[in-house]
């Protein structure tokens, strides 16, 4: 055993090669559709308007040419896919050609007449903004091992609880009350997981189930009798961050949002500095790979369970506070609308990492203001379909990426200690 | 933001009364202020017999910030005004299946007139009437094809309300873009108000050699921008605000509860206008009163009083009834004061001629 | 769980529980109606609640009726519990499944009711198993887990059928509303009590829910078919080392629950109302997984489960006409129900009764 | 019970005592339920001495260590260290006493480096919990050279053989500064060679003060290595004995409490046509690599082949490939000259070939089902269990209850939940299933992993006789012991490669483990 290792030498097994093959065949396809329909199919010069109201910041070029590009590099990856693979970069790869394809699109819809890319990259910030705290829930949860399918109920919950509370006193104790109701859901969680081990999917189920009967329940009994003393909350506003905001094009984007967003930034930043520098990190992520390893090195392996999930309970609360607070000042039932479901789907996008996450939930986003950006530039697709999109990038996403995503070893396994 | 908040309180008090302090200190308000610009406000004459109505919801239940919730408005009216007992009341259906039992429910309690919302409950409906040939049914927003003598089948005219608003609307974007979305692409119950409002702008542009543009909705292809659902008011926002960011200054949102998102937007950003829909959100939201251009109204509100206005006086006939802007069963809200005079006594003006019938907002269409 | 043998049946977890479960969560409902209403809302809320299930014939068929789906939506995803699958998706496949059976039921037409009305109910199956094979074979070939495809095909469904409900083909005549075409009287499901009272709801629907009980039962106790579904479903792994084919069963499965969602959606649009209009789901296929954890997904279990959602469901109309509490509390209560169910232990701590194991690991995680 | 120097209170008995830890155990009791795993047990561990506790399957050693280290808590008696009372809430308490285990199964994060492995649960930190990776990392440097335990410490834990990943373990423990340190079966996976290396530092703990308890089942290691051997059996403490004093059946006879075989009385084979046949085989594992590289050999009907090798060479995924669970990247597998290389695990069962799985709970048995249902889970489907699709279960339970009759599987009726068996019982119950049919081939991998004395005596007689019947049997497994008793002709696998094929009169084990440590061409 002393002997020099030699790498063994790296062959595909089949299953990678079935992926390439299936890959190099969706790019064919995609090369086809940019061709036929985009690149033959437009005509004039498509305008992406990158400066905010006043500013002159445009990026205007030949939509049949840049979809002409797009097929060719597409048909190039196809090409690669179909011999040689490209392996572990597939992903990253996936990802950026999806959103080349959007542009094909979008510059054939654009094409003779302008659209603000600004305008919709922001959107694209505030569509993605609580997608990526219900990602960042689900990232906080699964590290430890626990499934929370759950995230649905929280964000509705916080959402209940921002408006209700938030009219009654004021919008800051009203953050507070959602993201301490996002915390006592995830107490429940935690007790129906960890102590009592009920499947976790259904315990997940069950909280949004729960969830989704009592706000609607409370709201039409106390909310809508009263609206103005029980769901006025008002708005948290966007507020520029002096001199960041001024930088072209990224500064409107990233720094005159509102809180919810700056937030976003730092829980993502803190997150992923604590799962991989810290003490808390490294024995959280022990917890959900090998539990039994950490427990024999004296980690307490359900208090770091409890305590991480109450965490992720607490970031979505919070987020679920943006649909009220952050954006319409007023609870409604179900607003949250199945956002926490494609926050778990962005969470495996993302490979149940922070910075993941929140890239995936962007890609979610971008779905999301895309096809209203197709609605608004008119082209004749009916809405119904459009509006399966974002349904539709999820299925694509976690169909073509959890085959290869690796999650937590022990992720869903309660944990018993003998 | 719901109905009157007089009407309310009639309605708490009946249900609620001695539990929560809240709507036993709001009580007082209940005598004054009952009416609201859509309503009469007569006395009752000698012969009037105050009668029990009852109202059946559809899926979206009473507090849905839209159809359900002003028609049970004009029942609290009527209630006010004596034409309607205190004991009338509202039944909410889960589920298309439970149309059929909430009628049956009503015809057992013994309900003078039976108020259905919604043309989900058309067959419902329908299906009752026949069975029960004495009851009297009012059904809102929705027509049958061969009349039934003890319903009457109140529609509205929303084209007409959506056309002034469009004029409106165009009369005051300064930046010449003006939009539009739906929650869901209901044709009829949605697309109307987007017909009209498109139809306003364009005949703004044809009398005033403009060149306003609508965002959002396209009549004749029938293709445009909607949120998906009548639940998720982020969506709302979100898509007011692309259209913001595409050059728009007044938006119409047909989404319910969802265009509140529009007004949570204008109130954030300032100058952007909203056009309220079905309610005058003047009124119904008098937080985002600043904001508030106008509302298309559609008077489900005065379609439920005027029935049970004609059953107390014994005057009930059966067929459709199409509330028109002639009658003010659709019409224009509240108009912001900043709007010009003149503006406002155009659509005045064009009020009048769609009343009278020399304009036809669907000569607008592009065919 | 079932076994061949009954001397495994521990009644406590079987029965008890179940009881107990439904007990407090009723008894949690009075604290909200007394939170929310008064405390002198309670009885006759409750009472109202009880004679709307229970008492006479109409509040009979009314809870059979409402039973009936929610039986058949049940079996669906106490299918795929037994083989570690999640179905989450009922409400997409009763959406696909209706429509489709409603299109067979107008499209066809000078059929006789022996054939014509199986064809709909065909019809219904596959639209519900297509809807459901389809997060089947994602999971058998990708890995995407069917807990997330089936959300998504739920959306979907409901945009697909608000588009389809624009078309020529299936919109009425004459309407603009999204309504679709009726469903010809060949093609519907028998009322069974129009003898008594006309108004008596109860039809074929019923019959074919118990019918379909006793097919899963023997499906999956007493078929080859079926042991390859439990067997994948308590330990895939062992199944594919016994011979059997995960991905085939996998595929399988959710085709069949698929299907029997189809169905459900088909007993609404052609036993009760003869048409398709958006949201005529109206959440039963989320009431199913209650249902399926209430019946511990045994197909006996479901079908008592599914009564006492029917009486649940048709009481509370009642309670609401006769006492306004609000029909959310059914929701809340419902949601109560499973709480407890799936986590025996809190019913035990509460009583301190000796009750079984919980619901136990009834999925799969992530991936494998 | 014989042998002179026996006595039931020896092993908590004083010994010279030159360093200052001391560990003592006084009446441990620890029940489970339906099973008293530690029985009243003393013991006493000293800094500088090497301690052997010794006993077969389930006689609680494990558990008595677990409660050592704080893993769970006894239910009476006491701990001392240095004759004051301790009690232990958990590992942390145990480690802060001085305390160090090295698992049976390694207790390490696949996916986290050495360094990370090291210092999880005493992580040096600066400001904000940010953990100082770089002090960690000489740490572990400085440990490792000090102890001659060298590894990389940036070393992701998964690509790394086991030898080293046990070096992390033991780098681990010394990391937490322990003074006693538990060793519980450290040498199952070892190759004899790695096992003198490892003897070696083990030795050089003990010079450097450590006290040692050291668990085995090998009787010579033990003798090799211990100052001091503890018997236990059935949770008690049934003697003690000094390596040289002792001979190995004595200590044999002491473990089981009676005489034992330790051998299988089998007949020279008879070989008579290729069943089957393994050419060029290449296979590659969930990582990519190339796990079985180029793998060509023959099993003929009524001969026993093993193959030995260290876990981790290769032998899993052969076996996958031979039994049809993953397809092989190239090569080719005959049975009784039919092309199987691409066939179904279906088709070639009903071609005769049985499988005994390595892990027979997660493999072989569905362990919610019945063992009616567990002894038809790979022949349901044919008559007389079935017609169609229509399921007879009267038959299926006829041939269950004839089968456990037949096996001696102990269990009160067919009717039990798999689960409810103990392990041997469990194994017997898949050997039962799988040997009952008309086998061409029977492909066993780590037949007795795990499994008692008892059952193991009776799973390796039912596998000669299948071969006397005619079948040809391939067996897996890691245990040098068995492949010896069992074959007829061994092959050994090192790095996905078989490097060497002999017999066992040919071979001694010190031979075999060269071979398995590739240190032989
Ligand atoms: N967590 C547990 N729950 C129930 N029984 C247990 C548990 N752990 C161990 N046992 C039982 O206690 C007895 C002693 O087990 P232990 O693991 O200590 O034996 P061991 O001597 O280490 O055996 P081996 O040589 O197989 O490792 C066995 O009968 C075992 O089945
Ligand atoms: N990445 C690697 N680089 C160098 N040598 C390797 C690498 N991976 C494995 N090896 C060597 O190849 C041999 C066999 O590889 P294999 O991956 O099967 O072993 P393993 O990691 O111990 O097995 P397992 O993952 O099944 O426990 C090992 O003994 C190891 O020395
Ligand atoms: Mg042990
Ligand atoms: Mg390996």
């Amino acid at each position: 055993m002393t002997t020099v290792d030699v790498p063994a030498e790296l062959v595909r097994v089949p299953a990678e090669v079935k992926r390439e093959r299936i890959l190099g065949v969706v790019y064919l396809i995609l090369a086809a559709i940019v061709a036929f329909f985009f690149a033959m199919g437009s005509e004039g010069d498509a305008t992406f308007r990158l400066g905010e109201a006043g500013q002159d910041i445009d990026l205007t070029f030949s939509a049949a040419g840049f979809s002409w590009v797009v097929s060719a590099i597409f048909a190039f990856l196809a090409v690669i896919h179909l011999t040689r693979g490209i392996g572990r970069k597939s992903n990253l790869v996936l990802s950026i050609a999806l959103v080349l394809f959007a542009f094909a699109f979008l510059a054939w819809a654009a094409a003779g007449s302008s659209f603000s890319l600004l305008g919709m990259l922001r959107t694209t910030v505030s569509a993605a903004t609580p997608i990526a705290f219900g990602a960042l829930s689900g990232v906080l949860c699964e590290r430890v091992a626990v499934i929370n399918i759950g995230i649905e109920g929280m964000l509705l919950t916080g959402a209940f609880m921002s408006a209700l509370v938030g009219t009654v006193t004021n919008p800051w104790v009203g953050l507070l009350a959602a993201t301490l109701s996002g915390g006592v859901l995830a107490l429940g969680l935690a007790v129906l997981a960890i102590r009592y081990r009920v499947d976790q999917i259904i315990a997940g189920v069950v909280i949004n189930i729960f969830a989704l009967g009592l706000t609607s329940f409370l709201s039409s009994q106390i909310l809508v009798e009263n609206p103005d003393r029980f769901n006025r909350p008002g708005v948290l506003q966007a507020f520029r961050i002096p001199l960041l905001a001024d930088i072209p094009v990224i500064g409107p984007i990233l720094f005159n949002q509102n809180i919810f967003v700056y937030a976003l930034w730092i829980s993502v930043a803190l997150t992923a500095y604590g799962l991989f520098r810290t003490r808390w990190g490294l024995r959280a992520r022990a917890v959900g790979e090998h539990p039994k390893a950490a427990d024999t090195l004296g980690v307490n392996v359900y208090r770091m369970r409890y305590l991480n999930v109450l965490l992720g309970g607490l970031v979505a609360g919070f987020g679920g506070a943006y649909f009220t607070l952050g954006s319409v000042g007023a609870f409604n039932e179900n607003m949250t609308a199945g956002r926490g479901f494609i926050g778990l789907a962005a969470m495996i996008f993302g490979r149940w990492h922070p910075v993941g996450a929140l890239a995936a939930a962007l890609v979610f986003g971008f779905a999301d203001s895309l096809q209203v950006r197709l609605g608004i530039l008119d082209v004749g697709i009916p809405s119904d379909f459009l509006l399966m999109a974002p349904y539709l990038v999820t299925i694509i996403v976690v169909a073509g990426v959890v085959g290869r995503a690796r999650p937590p070893a022990a992720d869903g396994q309660p944990y018993v200690k003998e | 933001g719901g109905g009157e908040e007089p009407a309310e309180t009639t309605q708490a008090a009946e249900t609620t009364v001695a539990t929560t302090p809240d709507t036993t200190e709001a009580t007082p308000d209940t005598t004054e202020g009952t009416t609201p610009d859509t309503t009469e406000g007569e006395e009752p004459t000698a012969d009037v017999t105050p009668i029990r109505a009852c109202q059946v919801t559809d899926t979206g239940g009473i507090d849905d910030r839209s159809f359900n919730q002003t028609a049970w408005k004009g029942v609290q009216d009527a209630i006010a005004d004596g034409y309607a007992t205190e004991d009338s009341d509202y039944l909410e259906s889960t589920s298309a299946t439970d149309y059929e039992t909430n009628i049956n429910s009503w015809i057992q309690e013994g309900c003078d007139l039976i108020i259905t919302v919604g043309f989900l409950l058309g067959d419902a409906t329908a299906a009752a009437a026949e069975a029960n040939p004495d009851q009297y049914f009012e059904i809102l927003d929705f027509a049958y094809e061969e009349d039934i003598p003890n319903v009457v089948g109140a529609v509205f005219n929303t084209v007409d309300a959506a056309f002034l608003a469009g004029y409106l609307a165009a009369g005051v974007s300064e930046t010449g873009v003006i939009a539009t979305y739906g929650g869901i692409q209901l044709p009829g119950a949605v697309t109307d108000f987007m017909d009209g409002f498109v139809y306003g702008a364009r005949y703004y542009n044809q009398q005033n050699g403009t060149d306003v543009q609508v965002l959002g909705w396209n009549p004749e292809e029938q293709t445009g921008t909607f949120t998906g659902d009548f639940e998720n008011l982020d969506n709302g926002r979100n898509v007011s605000q692309a259209f913001v960011e595409e050059g728009a200054d007044v938006i119409l949102p047909v989404a319910g509860p969802v265009g509140e998102g529009t007004a949570a937007l204008a109130a954030e950003i300032g100058n952007l206008w909203v056009v309220g829909v079905d309610a005058d959100w003047t009124q119904t939201m008098p937080q985002y009163a600043d904001v508030i251009l106008t509302s298309v109204l559609k008077g489900l509100d005065v379609a439920a009083y005027t029935v049970i206005k004609d059953v107390a006086e014994g005057n009930f006939e059966g067929g459709t009834r199409v509330f028109t802007i002639a009658e003010d069963g659709v019409g224009l809200g509240t108009i912001a004061s900043s709007v010009d005079q003149a503006l406002v006594d155009e659509v005045e003006q064009l009020r009048q001629q769609l009343a009278d019938g020399t304009l036809n907002a669907r000569d607008m269409a592009e065919n | 769980m079932e076994r061949i043998a009954p001397s495994h049946i521990d009644w406590r977890s079987v029965v008890l529980v179940p009881l107990l479960a439904v007990f407090t969560a009723l008894v949690i409902g009075a604290l909200i109606i007394v939170l929310t209403e008064g405390p002198d809302d309670v009885v006759p809320a409750y009472v109202a609640l009880f004679r709307g299930a229970f008492v006479g014939i109409s509040a009979i068929s009314e809870t059979l009726t409402a039973a009936t789906p929610l039986i058949i939506a049940g079996l669906s995803v106490a299918l795929g519990f037994r083989a570690g699958l999640f179905n989450i998706g009922v409400e997409g496949q009763m959406t696909v499944g209706g429509m489709a059976a409603v299109f067979a039921g107008f499209a066809l037409s000078g059929l006789p009711l022996v054939i014509h009305l199986p064809l709909a109910i065909l019809a219904g199956f596959i639209g519900g198993a297509i809807w459901g094979g389809i997060p089947g074979w994602l999971r058998a070939q990708t890995g995407a887990h069917e807990v997330i495809t089936t959300i998504m095909l739920n959306f979907i469904a409901y945009r697909l059928i608000d588009y389809l409900l624009k078309q020529p083909a299936i919109i009425r005549e004459g309407r603009f509303d999204p309504i679709s075409k009726d469903v010809l009287p060949s093609a519907r499901l028998p009322q069974l009590l129009d003898w008594i009272t006309p108004s008596l709801r109860l039809h074929g629907g019923f019959i074919l829910a118990l019918l379909l009980a006793w097919g899963i039962w023997w499906l999956l106790f007493r078929s080859t078919i079926g042991f390859e579904f439990r067997a994948v479903g308590s330990n895939p792994s062992a199944a594919a080392y016994a011979g059997m084919s995960v991905t085939a069963t996998t595929v399988l499965v959710m085709a069949i629950a698929g299907g029997l969602g189809g169905l459900a959606g088909a007993n609404q649009t052609l036993g009760v109302l003869y048409s398709v209009s958006p949201g005529f789901t109206s959440g039963i296929g989320f009431d199913a997984i209650a249902l399926a954890l209430l019946g511990r997904s045994h197909p006996g279990g479901v079908v008592l489960a599914g009564l006492l959602f029917g009486a649940l469901r048709a009481g509370g109309q009642v309670m609401q006409v006769r006492s306004g509490v609000g029909i959310d509390l059914i929701t809340v209560v419902q949601a109560l129900i499973i709480v407890f169910i799936a986590a025996p232990a809190l019913v035990r701590a509460l009583y301190r009764v000796r009750a079984g194991e919980g619901a136990g690991q009834l999925t799969r995680g992530w991936s494998a | 019970m014989s042998g002179g120097q026996l006595s039931t209170t020896l092993c908590s008995e004083r010994h010279v005592r030159r360093h200052p830890l001391r560990l003592e155990l006084r009446g441990i009791t620890k029940r489970f339920p339906g099973v008293v795993a530690n029985d009243g047990v003393d013991l006493t561990i000293e800094s500088g001495e090497i301690l052997g506790l010794l006993g077969e399957n389930g006689a609680g050693k494990t558990t008595l260590m677990n409660i050592l280290y704080g893993l769970y808590s006894a239910d009476e008696g006491q701990v001392l260290i240095d004759g004051e009372e301790v009690h232990f809430e958990g590992p942390g308490d145990a480690i802060a006493a001085g305390i160090g285990m090295v698992h049976q199964h390694f207790m390490l994060v696949p996916v986290f480096t050495v360094t990370e492995n090291v210092v999880l649960g005493n992580e040096p930190t600066g400001a904000l919990g940010r953990i100082d990776m770089q002090e960690a990392r000489r740490e572990v440097r400085e440990i490792s050279s000090r102890y001659g335990l060298e590894v990389d410490p940036d070393a992701v834990i998964e690509d790394l053989p086991v030898g080293i990943q046990q070096r992390v373990e033991i780098i681990k423990v010394l990391f937490r500064e322990a003074e006693i340190i538990v060793f519980d079966e450290p040498t199952a996976v070892l190759t004899p060679q790695e096992v003198e290396e490892f003897f070696e530092i083990v030795r050089g703990l003990k010079e450097a003060g450590k006290g040692i308890v050291f668990i085995t089942h090998k009787l010579g290691e033990m003798l090799e290595i211990a100052d001091r051997i503890c018997v236990l059996r059935r949770g008690k403490v049934v003697g003690e004995a000094i390596p040289g004093e002792v001979t190995p059946g004595e200590l044999a006879e002491m473990m089981v409490g009676r005489p034992v075989e330790l051998v299988v009385e089998k007949s020279p084979a008879d070989p008579g046509d290729p069943v089957l046949e393994v050419s060029d085989l290449v296979v590659t594992d969930a990582r990519n690599h190339r796990a079985v590289d180029g793998v060509s050999f023959t099993v003929r009907a009524g001969e026993i082949v093993g193959i030995a090798g260290v876990q981790g060479n290769g032998q899993t995924e052969l076996v996958e490939a031979i039994t049809g669970l993953v397809i092989p990247l190239a090569g080719h597998i005959t049975l009784n000259g039919r092309d199987i290389t691409r066939a179904t695990p279906r088709e070639r069962h009903r071609l005769g070939m049985s499988h005994v799985p390595e892990d027979r709970q997660n493999d072989g048995l569905v362990l919610d089902f019945d063992l009616t249902e567990n002894l038809v889970l790979d022949s349901y489907y044919q008559e007389p269990y079935s017609r169609g699709i229509v399921m007879d279960w009267d038959a299926a339970r006829d041939h269950a209850e004839e089968l456990i009759r037949q096996y001696d599987v102990r269990t009160p009726s067919v009717d039990v939940l798999a689960s409810h068996l103990s392990g041997g019982n469990q194994q017997k119950l898949i050997v039962a299933r799988e040997f009952a049919r008309d086998t061409a081939l029977i492909v066993a991998s780590q037949p007795t992993r795990g499994v008692d004395v008892g059952s193991i005596e009776y799973i390796h007689r039912r596998i000669v006789e299948e071969r006397d019947e005619g079948s040809a049997v391939l067996i897996v497994s890691s245990e040098l012991d068995e492949i010896l008793a069992l074959s007829d002709r061994i092959l050994v696998m090192y790095r996905g490669r078989i490097v060497a094929e002999t017999t066992p009169a040919e071979t001694t084990p010190a031979e075999l483990g060269l071979y398995m440590a590739g240190q032989v061409a």
